[in-house]
């Protein structure tokens, strides 16, 4: 039976869950002209969170309710993380929404819910919790995508997404179906334990296939990605910034508790798997990005690649491997928020600036927002000194540490395509003259331009001094 | 009495100093100014290097051999500045120095009018600092300095004028084909020091007899004599720098430059470095037969072709150069008989009386207001009497006519041939020997046309055309909108500064011989600088029949060159004197070889063709070929647009249908379930 | 201060670029004087490394180590020998050079200029300190960032091709030698650069790292066949850009082998020594026709740089040859003190060449061979300063250019002769396309009306070619205070490459 | 004799073959009607089959939350969107044979890794719930009550998610119709409603008002 | 006797059912969004039967759950399809590409 330590150990999900009822309600009673407040609110909420989050528990791995839910170190720094570039994702959007009218309830409680969503995800400790988790984050993101009602390719994408979001979880059931016949058993723990006994080992990995299918399609891995390009541009950017962030560090984390904490000892089939899907990732994501010419579209194949690189970690199948990928997952999660954040800080009422053109000679126009953007890129395309070039380079070492030696080097093949479209990128901003009579007004939001700058100025600040994280990320795994 | 370093650095730096004043501040001080700080460089320098060949023969001075200071020091191997002053290097100081200070002179009145004049004589003193570097080096680093030195200010004196491109490309020409043979002169360093493990003249000569033996590995099966192939390869950078075939075909063309700097560079001292080199390196050249032989036959081809392209030309300057080439090839012939005093013995007698020619000819130059075609002179005798004169010492001691200082260096390299065994030496005396009238030939021709018989320019008075003095310089193309031939006043005397040092060098020019040569050539005067191994010293041999200078005279009159010599006269005489038009019609009968003498055995064009077009068309093939289209093309480029290609091939795959959206996840279902079933399922 | 000199070193420039990008555009002196400042500053301070570097002693000294990641065991360690001092006050020397060179012709965003270039100076010292091989790397990508914005905002025409390629090039390049320091990480389970080198490998080990070590430097180098993106870099670099990409970052690669490919796979090394050698004899000859046939004068220059660094390279590996198979370790000294000397007077020599050719651009504005001739008509002084250069370029005596590629002709003649043989056709090949180019340009009549207009340098650029001639003629003329300075260092690299670790 | 389990077998097999048989017809009929009708009957024959299983609370749930709910919703929507049914069907038949192949691959690939021979081995045995001694019904909801009830209270907010999203992707205020804003109404303040304007006498003619926006976008 | 492999059989039928539905379907949304409930139906039966066959609870209790799921995921489906064809008129697959590449 439950008892009130199991709401303790639960304590900021139940806080998230109630301020957001708190937050709904609140909604209906305010008149559009107070809505700023429900946004400040909410980031307070969230804020609020991070701090129960990281100061109201003790360490170690504790379970609640029957195991149904775990607390450990991967949990709580996954949902520290999203519940950050949530908090960002809040500040970028509010100009961006003001100005479309989209600036609504709905938005915030939607997102929070999304939010819970991947705490619950990260924090599962039962294939049904896992169930639940993703798809009260995927249903939530479906009805975010869709928000701009008025939208065309903002239905498209979301129907899109549905579509194949749908397929995915049934998939994901189907595999999760076969592999409870295999044990007789949801929680992760007992299926830890009855794997190596199981009857039907066949069953169990054909099972395991069918959920690889699931977590591939939340990373957005080849060949289960093609949702990615259309929902990134369909959707309205703020949207695409979460699903771009807060999401992948629920995919990384749902990735973790099946493979890891439930089917470890299979690592050996889905290792090579992983392998197959991350070479497919790297290829694709990498090549079509070259010929983008939206640069939301653009990210969405990054994002392809980078969850290709993310999946090097996952390959390692070691608490190293591991720490690697939520490294990696983390800094993607950071770098995505910082470039979307200034895709977000640059568009206006009628102008959505997703073009990459639209960022001609932005040095001129902005050189502080150029700068930003630099960073970002620099640090996606994994050049030193920026945090990302670390995360790959942890990646690229747990492959080789894993034998992956091939791995590792078509990772590096194919960091090198990367470069360059997010080189075309930078070269359009400063290296290209500004189209005529484009006027970039910047969003004049001071929180945005703050919040924005620190973002982007981490990604350099960590890639000098990011050792602590991983640190975190390693002890996180290891205790 | 010790010879102290001061001194020496003065010699040396002087002319530098003097160099530097008049080149990087030639405004603040002027024309007079750079004449008046570079002669008086000069005027210490050559003092000084009088004092110094004083000290060291008469003041029994030990040799100097001393390192001012270390360039580097690695393990056992170092190289240094220092300089090595023995009776060699002494008479070599005195030489260039003494040279130059006369050239320095003689500028002041040949480029009076020149724009450049500052330039001109920083150009020179630089040239003269080089050249002593190079001569009082004690170390093969140092000779290299030296050497390729006095190469950079070679470039830039020949393209002095460098609005004429003809003086440009000849500039260009000479350092690459010098370049060609400093190529080689390095390798010979580099075997020198792989060998005998230091750059040091001292410490090498003293290993030299280390090298007997040794080998240098080419190929697997060959293996070269160590002795030979340092050489061999030191020679290479002579036949450079001393125009020896086949890499003679920079010397013509540099007569594009003032025609000071051709007294002086490509005459008297420069071009004779390579003589000196060889000779200073006497003890390595003796070990090697092979080498020696090589240095023979190209000298000699050089002493005799060269002369015979001297017959047909009819620029004056030209007719020195081939001239200068000829007798270069003398010199090298006496190398390579081991006679190396008697190479260095004429290469002093040749510095004084082809700096002289060259000067003569260029004060004919002044006075036909810069046309140097001799076809438009003649008859000059009576307006130039000076320089008429001094010119026919030098011309008669080119020309190795007895008493003359010409005759006794020239006289004992064809006896020093004619007595040597070495392989090679039958030609090289036939060469020599021909060549004697070869010379005779072309210097007589040379005399008659530019000072006797009929005067074939006009002289046209005009008025009103003082500019035409300031651009003068720009002969060919400038003349050619005058007539050629045309003058706007009779030639006249060229003025003191001009003529004094004519003066000075028809003295040593006539003299010179009968005093050194006993002591040069059979008195083993050059001492421990110049070693000759026993068997083969041919002057030595020749030294025993010597008594004196005027026995040497009077026995030379009865000799076979002189008789060839004497034929020359008699026929050339006949010709320019009374019968000019003989002359073409020797040409139209002998036309093939007059077409191959005034092609110049189109070594030149042969040269041009294969490697100035070649080597544009062979980097033409590689940059096209091999940087843009094999390497940016294919790989940079081509896999560039391949990625693009493949690229906008897979962006079809996003078609935007949710059903191949779905089929793809299918696909990689199926593809997953197949992967498993054939790898680990059944 | 002496503690942490190298940091202060590093972070000097770096740090400085902050005051210089806050002046703004509007306040374009300001930036200027600041950064000049700091240029300034940076090279007082790399000058105290003289007295405070013992090279006598040699090794790496000067010390100073953080740890910088616990979790991977990555040190922030900085320690230089007496090559790196030689290549930290080239590139402080340079640094202010460029600065100056840059004042007045650089009029758009010149404060962005000057920030990158002292961040770009300031990354280049730090690959020259690092002695911890992830921190090399950091510094060693780092620095291609502020030379990619360089060349892309302030260079020609087709600049956004040419940085694009520079930089993917370089990318491509040592993101092997990224998993070939991965992969000796795991095995040593550090990247501190002398553990590394007392790793025990197997042949095989060592002929892949050798190899993932060879393509990133080769690159840098540049090379044959991986040299094409250097012209096109150089051509479309604004002329700072151009003087610091040929006259620092290449030597970077040079660099990089002694760090790296010498101590690390010392057998591998030795066993594909004759690949480098052939390559640095091909990078000599054919580099050297293709020079001839150049249009543009910067791409001549560029491939001229191929050509010298081929010296480089040569002198690098023949030392392998000469210690390992000959036993001549003096020798070796020889030839690795020769590449040393000409990595530094090829940082002299080019630099000055691209100024050179930055000045004719200021004033017409084309880099088209054929639209010069007779510039000395009327820029008598910039001759001067062009035809010495020139002159340093074909390794005439008495100017830096010669002293490197003496010492490596004389060692590869210990080696090989034959290897010599084509060593020393730059004697030829490199006269010919340098001269042929000073011919065109310099001498003749002024034809093209434009030339004539051509005022001659002024103070500010007799100031940066004159700095640039001191150097030359004072390595020239005297080599040896900086030989004695690497002495020891490249004794101690020759004794470590004789060291058989199979 | 009837064998009780042959029944069952028999029942099985023809409530399988009707779920086979409306499952395909929802993928292939033409008319959206019919298809969601046909899926209507699969879910009912399905939840027979589940009943076979002695799952009884699912198998009515599945009717009441399924046929009753959702199905009607699909329904609605399908005949609220107008949808014109005779182009939906076009091209069909072109795709049929490769979706035929793939499924067909697929099912294969399928049933050969599942490894139907173990599985046939496995019978019923007895009613785990009957066992426990309860009801199915009461049987899962012990389970849900306490052991899943984490689950159960995700389920709710999902629940709510699903209003909330529904609710604000398809709520829309229709233009013309007049709706009550109780905020707005509270808030109102004098100034909102009479506005007193100061007029000239006189107005010319550059001061006429601008007329108001038309409609906002 | 009706065995495990009997429902598991026709789960897999049932699940390939759906999935040719999905991708053969290349006109009507709503179709697809009915192929999802098939595949979800398919999943249940697999849960039931091992549910049954293995005769523990979870089963059930996870098919509760998706049934609930379920619904919550048809009400957001379709009304993702509502602002579709309000948006464009038209429910057609093959229409909805204006993404793509």
């Amino acid at each position: 039976m439950p008892t009130f330590n199991d709401i303790l150990i639960m304590v900021p999900e139940f806080f998230l869950v109630a301020a957001a009822c708190v937050l709904l309600l609140a909604d209906a009673f305010m008149k559009p002209s107070e809505r700023v407040y429900l946004h400040w609110m909410s980031i307070a909420v969230l804020a609020v969170t991070i701090y129960l989050v990281v100061f109201k528990q003790t360490g170690g791995t504790v379970t609640a309710f029957n195991g149904m839910f775990i607390r450990d170190g991967v949990a709580s720094i996954l949902k520290v993380f999203a519940l950050l570039t949530t908090i960002l994702v809040f500040i970028y959007a509010r100009p961006y929404l003001q100005d479309r009218k989209l600036f609504v309830g709905e938005f915030y409680t939607l997102t929070i819910f999304a939010v819970i969503g991947v705490m619950l995800l990260v924090s599962a400790g039962n294939l049904i919790m896992i169930y639940l988790g993703l798809e009260l984050l995927t249903l939530s993101s479906y009805a975010l995508v869709a928000l701009n009602r008025d939208s065309s390719l903002s239905s498209e994408a979301a129907i899109k997404y549905f579509v194949l979001g749908a397929l995915s979880s049934g998939m994901l059931l189907y595999g999760m179906s076969m592999v409870y016949g295999a044990t007789g058993t949801l929680s992760l723990a007992q299926l830890h334990t009855a794997i190596p006994s199981s009857t039907m080992p066949h069953l169990l990995v054909f099972g395991l296939i069918f959920m690889i299918i699931g977590i591939a399609f939340k990373l957005g891995a080849a060949p289960f990605h093609m949702w990615i390009p259309d929902v990134y541009q369909g959707a309205p950017t703020p949207v695409t910034t979460f699903i771009g962030s807060a999401s992948k560090l629920a995919a990384f984390g749902m990735a973790y508790r099946l493979l890891e904490t439930g089917m470890g000892d299979l690592a050996q089939h889905w290792q090579l798997m992983l392998a197959a899907l991350a070479v497919l990732s790297l290829a694709i994501g990498n090549l079509v990005a070259i010929v983008q010419t939206n640069i939301k579209r653009l990210l969405a194949y990054s994002t392809i690649s980078h969850m290709g690189y993310l999946l090097l970690g996952l390959v390692n199948a070691t608490p190293e491997g591991y720490s690697a990928a939520m490294f990696y997952a983390i800094s993607y999660a950071l770098m995505s928020t910082a470039a979307f954040g200034v895709i977000l800080a640059l568009s206006r009422a009628g102008f959505e600036s997703e073009e990459i053109d639209d960022f001609k000679g932005l040095n001129q126009r902005s050189p502080w927002m150029a700068f930003l953007m630099m960073l970002a890129l620099f640090s996606l395309a994994g050049v030193p000194p920026m945090f990302g070039f670390f995360a790959k380079l942890l990646v690229l070492q747990a492959a080789i540490h894993a034998g992956m030696m091939w791995l590792a080097i078509v990772g590096a093949v194919f960091a090198i395509i990367g470069l360059y479209y997010y080189l075309r990128v930078v070269k359009v901003m400063y290296f290209d003259k500004p189209v005529e009579g484009a006027q970039v007004r910047l969003q004049p939001d001071f929180t945005l331009r703050v919040a924005l700058s620190l973002n982007a100025l981490v990604l350099l600040a960590l890639g000098l001094w990011w050792g602590p994280l991983l640190g975190w990320c390693k002890q996180a795994f290891v205790g | 009495m010790e010879i102290s370093t001061s001194i020496l650095l003065t010699i040396a730096l002087a002319p530098l100093v003097g160099c530097l004043l008049a080149g990087f501040f030639a405004k603040q001080v002027g024309r007079v100014g750079a004449h008046s700080i570079t002669i008086l460089g000069l005027l210490i320098s050559c003092g000084l290097s009088f004092y110094v060949l004083y000290q060291i023969t008469a003041g029994n001075a030990p040799v100097y051999n001393h390192t001012i200071y270390t360039w580097f020091d690695i393990g056992r191997f170092n190289a240094s500045i220092g300089f090595l002053i023995d009776r060699l290097t002494a008479m070599m100081m005195v030489v260039v120095t003494f040279v130059s200070l006369l050239v320095h002179i003689y500028t002041i009145g040949y480029m009076a009018d020149d724009d450049g004049y500052q330039r001109f004589f920083s150009y020179i003193s630089l040239f003269t600092f080089s050249m002593l570097m190079l001569v009082m080096s004690n170390n093969f680093l140092q000779l290299f300095f030296g050497w390729e030195a006095v190469g950079l200010v070679s470039y830039l004196l020949i393209g002095f004028w460098y609005k004429r491109s003809t003086a440009t490309f000849a500039s260009l020409k000479a350092f690459i084909v010098n370049r060609v043979g400093d190529f080689g002169f390095l390798l010979g360093i580099a075997a020198i020091l792989y060998f005998l493990g230091t750059l040091d003249y001292a410490t090498a000569f003293a290993h030299a007899p280390s090298l007997i033996g040794k080998t240098l590995t080419i190929t697997q099966n060959t293996q070269w004599d160590a002795a030979t192939v340092i050489c061999i390869l030191l020679f290479i950078g002579a036949m450079g720098k001393s125009a020896q075939v086949p890499l003679h075909v920079w010397l013509p063309d540099s007569m594009e430059g003032p025609t000071p700097i051709s007294a002086l560079i490509h005459a008297a001292t420069m071009v004779t470095a390579g003589i000196f080199m060889v000779a200073r390196m006497s003890p390595l050249y003796e070990l090697s037969d092979t080498a020696l032989s090589l240095v023979l036959v190209i000298g000699a081809t050089g002493a005799l072709f060269t002369g015979l392209i001297g017959i047909v030309q009819n620029d004056i300057k030209r007719v020195v150069a081939y001239s200068t080439l000829s007798q270069l090839g003398y010199m090298t012939v006496a190398l390579g008989v081991s006679a190396y005093a008697g190479a260095v013995f004429h290469l002093m007698t040749h510095a004084f009386f082809k700096a002289l020619l060259f000067l003569g000819a260029g004060s004919v130059i002044i006075a036909m207001h810069h046309e140097q075609d001799m076809r438009y002179m003649g008859g000059l005798r009576k307006y130039m009497p000076i320089t008429w004169i001094t010119m026919w010492i030098g011309a008669l001691a080119l020309c190795g006519v007895p008493f003359f200082s010409g005759f006794y260096s020239k006289d004992a390299i064809i006896e020093a041939v004619h007595d040597s065994h070495r392989w090679g030496s039958g030609y090289a005396y036939f060469c020599v020997l021909v060549g004697a009238f070869v010379t005779a030939t072309y210097t007589f021709r040379q005399m008659y046309m530019t000072f006797h018989g009929k005067e074939r320019f006009k002289v046209v008075e005009h008025h009103g055309h003082g500019d035409h003095h300031d651009d003068h310089h720009d002969s060919h193309d400038e003349h050619g909108g005058h007539e050629p031939g045309v003058l706007d006043h009779a030639p006249k005397e060229s003025p003191w500064v001009v003529t004094l040092p004519l003066i000075l060098l028809a003295i040593p020019s006539l003299f010179v011989g009968m005093f050194t040569v006993k002591p040069m050539l059979y008195g083993n005067w050059f001492g421990d600088a110049i070693y000759v191994q026993h068997f083969h010293n041919v002057l030595e041999e020749l030294g025993k029949g010597f008594h004196s200078w005027w026995q040497t005279g009077l026995e030379g009159l009865t000799q076979l060159p002189f008789i060839f010599v004497a034929i020359a006269f008699v026929i050339t005489t006949y010709i320019y004197l009374f019968n000019v038009a003989l002359a073409d019609k020797i040409k139209r009968a002998l036309y093939p070889i007059w077409v191959i003498l005034d092609r110049k055995y189109w070594v030149d064009n042969i040269y041009f063709a294969v490697f100035a077009r070649g080597g544009v068309m062979l980097g033409r093939m590689f940059w096209k070929g091999g940087d843009a289209a094999v390497i940016d093309g294919v790989l940079i480029d081509g896999s560039a647009s391949m990625i693009q290609r493949i690229a906008s091939a897979m962006r079809r795959l996003q078609s935007g249908y949710l059903y191949h959206y779905a089929f793809a996840m299918i696909l990689g279902l199926i593809l997953l379930l197949g992967g498993y079933w054939l790898v680990g399922g059944h | 201060m002496f503690n942490h000199l190298l940091s202060l070193l590093i972070w000097l420039p770096i740090v400085g670029a902050v005051p210089v990008l806050l002046a703004g555009s509007s306040r374009p002196n300001t930036a200027r004087w600041i950064s000049l400042l700091m240029a300034i500053l940076t090279f007082a301070v790399s000058l105290f490394l003289i007295p405070q570097y013992n090279a006598t002693t040699g090794g790496m000294q000067l010390a100073e180590s953080h740890l910088w990641i616990d979790a991977l065991n990555v040190h922030y360690s900085l320690a230089v020998d007496g090559i790196s001092v030689a290549l930290i006050l080239l590139t402080t020397f340079v640094g202010i050079l460029v600065i100056i060179g840059a004042w007045e012709v650089i009029q758009d965003k010149p404060h962005q200029y000057m920030a990158a270039m002292l961040v770009l100076e300031g990354l280049m010292i730090g690959v020259f300190c690092a002695t911890d091989a992830l921190l090399f790397y950091v510094f060693f990508e780092a620095m291609l960032i502020p030379m990619f914005i360089l060349i892309g905002i302030w260079g020609g025409p087709r600049r956004v091709y040419a940085t694009l390629k520079f930089f993917i090039y370089t990318f491509l390049g040592s993101i092997f030698m990224l998993i070939g320091l991965i992969y000796l990480y795991l095995k040593a389970g550090t990247f501190d650069l002398h553990t590394l080198a007392m790793l025990p490998l197997t042949m095989t080990e060592q002929s892949w790292l050798f190899f993932a070590f060879l393509i990133a430097f080769a690159v840098k180098v540049p090379m044959v066949p991986v040299h094409t993106w250097l012209p096109d870099a150089h051509v479309e670099a604004p002329t700072g850009g151009s003087v610091v990409l040929a006259a620092v970052m290449l030597k970077i690669g040079g660099y990089g082998f002694l760090r790296f490919s010498l101590p690390i796979v010392p057998d591998a090394s030795a066993h594909f020594a004759w690949l480098i050698i052939l390559l640095s004899l091909i990078a000599v000859v054919y580099i050297g026709y293709v020079a001839l046939v150049q249009e543009d004068m910067k791409k001549l220059v560029a491939y001229s740089s191929v050509a010298h660094m081929g010296f480089v390279t040569l002198g690098i590996f023949i030392a392998f040859m000469l210690a390992r198979e000959l036993g001549n370790t003096d020798a070796a000294r020889l030839g690795m003190q020769g590449a040393m000397v000409q990595m530094i007077s090829h940082g002299f020599v080019s630099g000055a060449m691209f100024s050179c050719i930055g000045v004719l651009y200021d004033r017409l504005h084309t880099r088209q061979i054929k639209d010069y001739g007779g510039v000395v008509n009327v820029m008598p002084w910039f001759g001067v300063f062009y035809v010495f250069f020139a002159m340093a370029n074909c390794g005439l005596p008495g100017t830096s250019g010669f002293v490197g590629e003496f010492m490596v002709i004389l060692a590869s003649f210990s080696a090989n002769p034959w290897i010599a043989l084509f060593a020393a056709f730059t004697l030829i090949i490199g006269a010919a396309y340098t001269l042929w180019l000073v011919k065109r340009v310099l001498w003749g009549e002024v034809t093209n009306p434009h030339v004539a207009e051509m005022k001659d340098i002024n103070a500010r650029e007799t100031l940066v070619l004159g700095g640039f001639a001191a150097m030359v003629l004072i390595v020239g003329i005297w080599p040896e205070p900086l030989i004695h300075l690497m002495d020891s260092s490249v004794t101690q690299l020759v004794q470590v490459l004789a060291i058989h670790k199979v | 004799m009837i064998d009780p389990q042959m029944f069952q077998l028999v029942c099985f097999y023809a409530f399988a073959a009707v779920t086979v048989l409306a499952a395909l017809s929802v993928i292939t009929l033409r008319n959206s009607v019919h298809a969601v009708l046909a899926l209507v009957l699969t879910f009912f024959s399905t939840a027979c089959i589940w009943m076979l299983a002695e799952a009884e609370f699912l198998a009515i749930a599945l009717i009441v939350v399924y046929v009753g709910a959702v199905m009607v919703l699909f329904l609605f929507v399908v005949m609220m969107l107008d949808i014109d049914q005779e182009k939906l069907r076009e091209g069909f038949v072109k795709y049929l044979p490769v979706g035929l192949i793939v499924a067909i691959a697929m099912l294969v690939e399928m049933l050969g890794l599942i490894g139907v021979r173990i599985m046939h081995a496995q019978t019923m045995g007895d009613n785990p719930a009957t066992a426990a001694g309860l009801s199915n019904t009461a049987w899962l909801g012990m389970a849900l009550y306490s052991q899943y009830l984490l689950p159960f209270e995700v389920a709710a907010l999902i629940l709510t998610v699903g209003v909330i999203a529904a609710v604000a992707l398809t709520l829309r205020q229709r233009k013309g119709v007049r709706h009550q804003q109780a905020s707005e109404q509270v808030a109102v303040k004098a100034s909102d409603r009479v506005r007193i304007i100061k007029m000239a006498a006189e107005r010319s003619a550059d001061s006429e008002p601008t007329p108001a926006q038309e409609s906002k976008p | 006797m009706i065995t495990l492999s009997h429902y598991i059989v026709l789960g897999a039928i049932l699940f390939c059912i759906s999935v040719a539905g999905l991708f053969i379907n290349r006109k009507n949304v709503i179709v697809l969004l009915m192929a999802i409930e098939l595949m979800l139906l398919a999943v249940n039966i697999n849960f039931v039967a091992f549910s049954r066959f293995g005769h523990d609870v979870a089963g059930q209790v996870f098919v509760f759950f998706i049934l609930t799921v379920a619904a919550a995921e048809s009400a957001i489906g379709l009304a993702i399809l509502v602002l579709l064809f309000r948006n464009r008129n038209t429910v057609n697959v093959a229409e909805i590409d204006s993404m793509k590449g």
